[in-house]
């Protein structure tokens, strides 16, 4: 059989999965779409106190149970990047951005997140950014609430 | 920025909290049938079930998969099968489900066609439900020809074709 | 936390024979069997046995790449598993599968077992499916790219002043390069690192040369036991170590510029036994890093503390080939075959699963079961 | 060669359609939890985690062992994923077990879970494909034709299906952690249900739930020195066997790889004659005319007499002597990759008097069973009070 003659056709997976949260995540985004970002208080291999952002359920490292959520800074320092000129479907920003890491003020680790920063030579590591929210009858409690970062000095 | 501290109301907009996401994922293949199931449909499109023999162990797949599941091997003889065959075992379907396009109930049941070694799910009709009987010969009815095409649905359905059933003997260890 | 091996000895196993297809970026007229079964086949008739002298059967495959459920169970029938085998599956890749069965021939109850893995990335939209590997709160709803976020890693070992994008390149110039001697090879080239800089970014600081091909491709292995191996192979490729670790899953809490799971998975391994751990104190003949985007190479060289001297994927590595779940096990056939060709006494393989390498195995492998001759012991 | 091993913790989740109060870490983490804390281990003394569950496309993410990582404890750690189908609750277990057998760890954490209600199992198991026959009879037409052949080898009567979908039913009112608590079950209830698949009746098949098992695996050293208030559950035999899914001439209703499981495990673990040496099986039963296919399959009645045992009684907890899935069973709770290693699971609890009101007196060895998919897939362990 010639290579033609195989037979080959689209295949869609296509499902519009709803996911229950639970209390920690639940608290997250409850307070994203109330223009608040939220921390889990927890601590460190060696005894540390930390903050997590966003508040994983249980420690990143320990696995211990977090402690109580505390809001913490809508600013941070970028502490590591990338530049994506083209951007994918169903991705954050329809234009050239930055994918980030961004530790908010108050918080001991980063979140994934994206920059509105125009362009790559706008972008460096340690630089401060802040949140742009998504006006607040927009939003629902994702983290797509906050539209995406953007440089300090130019939302100051 | 407020001040951080110990957040104790979950909903301080008043609103309910937060306790579902909306995930909808999408994503978009492109199938291979790859070569056996390719050679079984160019053959339903022309009206034909053909199967393929295993060089090692002589039985008949249809539909063929590519391999003798028991002999790790390919299976690249087309044996051409009969029109015809036997109902092996059955079930009578009686519940609505997502796809399913057939008034219920209806009669699924597992055909040996005459030939092959192994049965496959097909529907039958032309019978009350509750007239079906292991051992019945069946012969497949197909779509006017011009409609045939790459696709099982070429073959509208099984029906009985009149033959006495068919000893229990004769068909038991395909169960 | 006593994560270290309860009982100190290891029964010897080895990989005794290896086959796979050539890694092509669409092989479109075969289905999962029709790729696998011929790969079984040679796996067996290189050493002369069928699978009726295998004790045990484990694979290791994704639904995801297939777009259906239970993919493995179908594949199944490439081997032919009449009459019933032990069989198991984990949907990982392969190099896992393979740790299964290399823990179950240590009880010493089976001398043998195949082990295989199948990825056909070609149908899928890979950027979309690897974005379903992430927190499904937090990360995944915004879909960011496997490129993406392999470049955030990449950014941060900039950061550390440790490497640059010319030291990518260079990694890609090596193994486009080696990959020429690699006839199952899918990216081959001769080309500088001043050539591969004037690649585009896909996702800053990546260029295009610093990302792997898409690849489809299978790989199977036989592993044999003692005086097993021995029979069945002339130069068997003895596997003196082997562990794996993962690490946390959120990306902001984790050092991305270095793999600690990696560093860990090698003590495992006994990596360090020979040599210590001292940077640049590990000298084996060859290593094959599963490192899919060039910096984390030079990320897992540190972390295994290879000296300058390792030849460092012969094969080209992933940047050559990297069938989803099977690029891993690839890299453990890639490095015994090395053993069992004669070309190497010793040998490091690493095989990695996760974004920015979250999850990772080290196996060590050697000509002698006891492993190479350990220093000032 | 092998170092014994033995199950020193356990835990479940309370079952449910729907688990909407936690995300999918905080299912895992309550099994796990329970199991570390009857254990008296903390997340610190876990050596490996070896997770398992069906396909991935239930809760729509890939390998979510990833993002579990940090729920299971398993940083810096050894974590494997176990996918075998409907079995691979049991799989899993068995996976674990050999990383203790081995000598390679001392004390393993496995889990098995599903998040069903996060989509359809319905849809997840059946996503058509492309040049695939049409869909024709939904998931219960793949069964019923399988025990439509039963009854017509057996002549097996047709109530024998329902007496079995009423004692498991009854037997889960008796355990907290089910599903299914149908208060006022009866025979008449479930053959008036409706006839879903000609002959399988809607109250004869399983429910979907979401859930999650977990147990902690030990040597022998630390089973014996375990701060348990609980003795351990040794292994005595645990095995895995595959046969192809279809093949000329399968026998479906009996499956070879079940009864060749079924005779490694028993070689394993000295055992002659299940019915008399073994105390209590949890045994998967999807549908109800499983348990007498089961019973001939695992030895505990000659082939055709399977039904005969059901209808007897044989098999309940209230005065059979082998009682058989005291917790209800699959067919009261039903998180696909959790319900073999639940099987696994309640064996052990049998065998250390943890099972509260569906525990059966005096239990020293007990069988725990899973399989999946078309009946090609089987797990299955042997567990004892006694150390081997």
């Amino acid at each position: 059989m010639a290579d033609s003659e195989v037979l080959r056709a689209p295949h869609v997976l296509e499902y519009p999965y709803v996911r229950s949260v639970g209390p920690v995540i639940g608290a997250f985004l409850t307070g994203l779409r109330d223009g608040r970002i939220l921390g889990a208080q927890s601590r460190d291999a060696q005894g540390k106190a930390t903050v997590i952002v966003p508040p994983t359920e249980y420690d990143p490292v320990t696995s211990a149970d977090v402690g109580a959520l505390v809001e913490v800074g809508q600013s941070g320092v970028v502490t590591t990047w990338s530049w994506a000129p083209e951007p994918k479907k169903d991705q954050p920003l329809d234009r050239p951005f930055a994918w980030v890491l961004v530790r908010l003020d108050g918080a001991t680790t980063a979140m994934l997140h994206v920059v509105d920063a125009g362009s790559l030579d706008a972008m460096s590591s340690g630089m401060r950014v802040t949140a742009r929210w998504r006006p607040a009858a927009e939003r629902v409690g994702r983290v797509q609430d906050i539209e995406c970062f953007v440089p300090e000095a130019a939302n100051p | 920025m407020s001040d951080p501290g110990t957040i104790t109301d979950s909903g301080s907009s008043g609103e309910a909290p937060v306790t579902m996401l909306a995930t909808p994922i999408r994503l978009d293949y492109q199938y291979t049938a790859g070569l056996s199931q390719s050679r079984f449909l160019q053959g339903i499109a022309q009206g034909k079930f053909i199967g393929q023999r295993c060089p090692a162990c002589h039985k008949v797949y249809v539909p063929p998969r590519g391999s003798c599941p028991t002999d790790g091997v390919a299976t690249t003889d087309p044996v051409e099968l009969s029109n015809s065959g036997t109902v092996t075992t059955y079930c009578v379907v009686n519940v609505p489900f997502q796809g399913q396009s057939i008034e219920i109930p209806y009669i699924c049941a597992q055909i040996l066609l005459d030939g092959a070694n192994i049965a496959f799910m097909g529907l039958i009709q032309e019978l009350p439900a509750t007239d079906v009987r292991m051992g019945m010969r069946v012969e497949a009815v197909w779509l006017p020809k011009d409609q045939w095409g790459l696709t099982m649905a070429s073959v509208k359905y099984f029906r009985p074709n009149g033959e006495p059933d068919a000893d229990y003997e004769t068909f038991k260890e395909y169960l | 936390m006593s994560a270290a091996a309860g009982r100190a000895t290891v029964r010897p196993v080895a990989v005794v024979s290896a086959a796979q297809t050539k890694s092509v970026r669409r092989e479109d007229h075969r289905n999962e069997v029709e790729m696998l079964m011929p790969v079984v086949t040679d796996v067996f008739a290189n050493i002369g046995v069928t699978k009726a002298d295998m004790g045990f059967v484990c694979s290791g495959s994704t639904d995801y790449l297939v777009g259906a459920p239970f993919s493995f169970v179908m594949a199944l029938d490439a081997v032919g598993v009449w009459p019933p085998m032990r069989e198991s599956h984990v949907e990982m890749d392969g190099a896992w599968a393979l740790y299964e069965a290399w823990t179950l021939l240590q009880e010493g109850e089976i001398d043998t077992a195949l082990v295989y893995s199948f990825g056909r990335s070609s149908p899928s939209q890979l950027d979309r499916i690897l974005a379903l590997q992430l927190d499904p709160y937090y990360m995944a709803p915004m879909w960011p790219d496997p490129v993406a976020l392999a470049a955030l890693q990449a950014q941060a070992l900039i950061d550390t002043g440790k490497a640059t994008e010319k030291d990518f390149a260079a990694v890609a110039a090596r193994s486009r390069r080696d990959a020429l001697r690699n006839p199952n090879a899918q990216v081959a080239k001769d080309q500088s690192p001043d050539d591969l800089l004037r690649d585009d970014y896909v996702v800053a600081p990546l260029r295009r040369h610093a990302l792997p091909p898409i690849t489809d491709g299978v790989v199977a292995v036989v592993l044999a036991a003692e005086d097993r191996a021995r029979d069945l192979c002339e130069r068997p490729a003895w596997i003196t170590g082997i562990d794996h670790r993962i690490e946390a899953h959120a990306l902001g809490a984790r050092d991305l510029a270095q793999s600690p799971s990696t560093r860990l998975a090698a003590q495992g391994a006994g990596v360090f036994d020979a040599s210590g751990d001292a940077p640049g104190a590990v000298h084996v003949d060859v290593a094959e890093l599963h490192a899919p985007f060039a910096p984390q190479e030079l990320i897992l060289r540190e972390a295994l503390g290879l000296a300058d001297s390792v030849a460092v994927n012969p094969s080209g590595g992933a940047l050559a080939a990297n069938a989803l779940m099977v690029a891993g096990l690839l890299r453990i056939v890639e490095a015994a075959s090395r053993i069992m060709d004669g070309s190497a006494r010793s040998a490091i393989a690493h095989a990695t699963s996760g974004p920015c390498l979250q999850q990772n195995l080290v196996c060590a492998l050697a000509a002698e079961p006891s492993g190479p001759a350990r220093k000032g012991a | 060669m092998a170092e014994r091993c033995a199950v020193i913790g356990v835990g479940q989740t309370k079952h449910a359609s729907k688990r909407e109060d936690v995300s999918i870490a905080g299912l895992v983490r309550e099994a796990a939890g329970r199991a570390l804390e009857d254990a008296g281990l903390d997340w610190a003394d876990i050596d490996a985690v070896v997770i398992g569950k069906a396909p991935d496309m239930f809760e729509g993410v890939m390998m979510p062992e990833l993002y579990l990582a940090s729920a299971l404890g398993a940083v810096g750690k050894p974590m494997l994923r176990v996918h075998t189908a409907g079995s691979v609750g049991g799989s899993t277990a068995i996976v674990a077990a050999h990383l203790v057998a081995s000598g390679r760890h001392e004390r393993v954490l496995t889990v098995a879970f599903e998040k069903q209600s996060d989509s359809d199992a319905m849809w997840a198991l059946s996503v058509p494909q492309p040049f695939s026959a049409p869909l024709l009879a939904g998931a219960g037409g793949f069964f019923a034709p399988i025990i439509r052949a039963y009854m017509r080898r057996s002549g097996a009567p047709d109530h024998i299906g329902i007496l079995v979908a009423v004692k498991d039913r009854l037997q889960a009112l008796k355990n907290p952690y089910a599903h299914l608590h149908i208060e006022d079950i009866s025979f008449d209830m479930v053959k008036d249900s409706i006839m879903l698949w000609d002959p399988i009746r809607y109250l004869e098949t399983c429910p979907s739930s979401d859930g999650a098992a977990a147990m902690v695996l030990a040597s022998e050293r630390v089973a014996e020195s375990s701060t348990s208030s609980r003795p351990p559950a040794w292994i005595h035999g645990m095995a895995m066997r595959s046969e192809p899914t279809m093949f000329a001439g399968r026998d479906q209703v009996n499956p070879q790889a079940g009864l060749d499981c079924a005779a490694d495990v028993y070689h394993q673990a000295g055992i002659t004659e299940p019915r008399r040496q073994i105390d209590v099986a949890e045994v998967y039963v999807p549908f109800s005319w499983f348990e007498p296919m089961w019973l001939e399959n695992l030895g505990f009645a000659e082939k055709g007499d399977g039904w005969k045992l059901t209808e007897s009684g044989a098999t309940a907890l209230d005065g059979g002597d082998i009682p058989w899935n005291c917790s209800g069973g699959v067919l009261s709770s039903n998180p696909i990759g959790a319900s073999g290693m639940l099987r696994f699971l309640e064996a052990a609890m049998q065998v250390r008097g943890q099972a509260g009101e569906h525990q059966v007196e005096n239990v020293r060895t007990a069988l725990g069973h899973a399989y999946g998919g078309g009946s090609q897939f089987f797990a299955m362990w042997v567990l004892s009070t006694d150390k081997p």
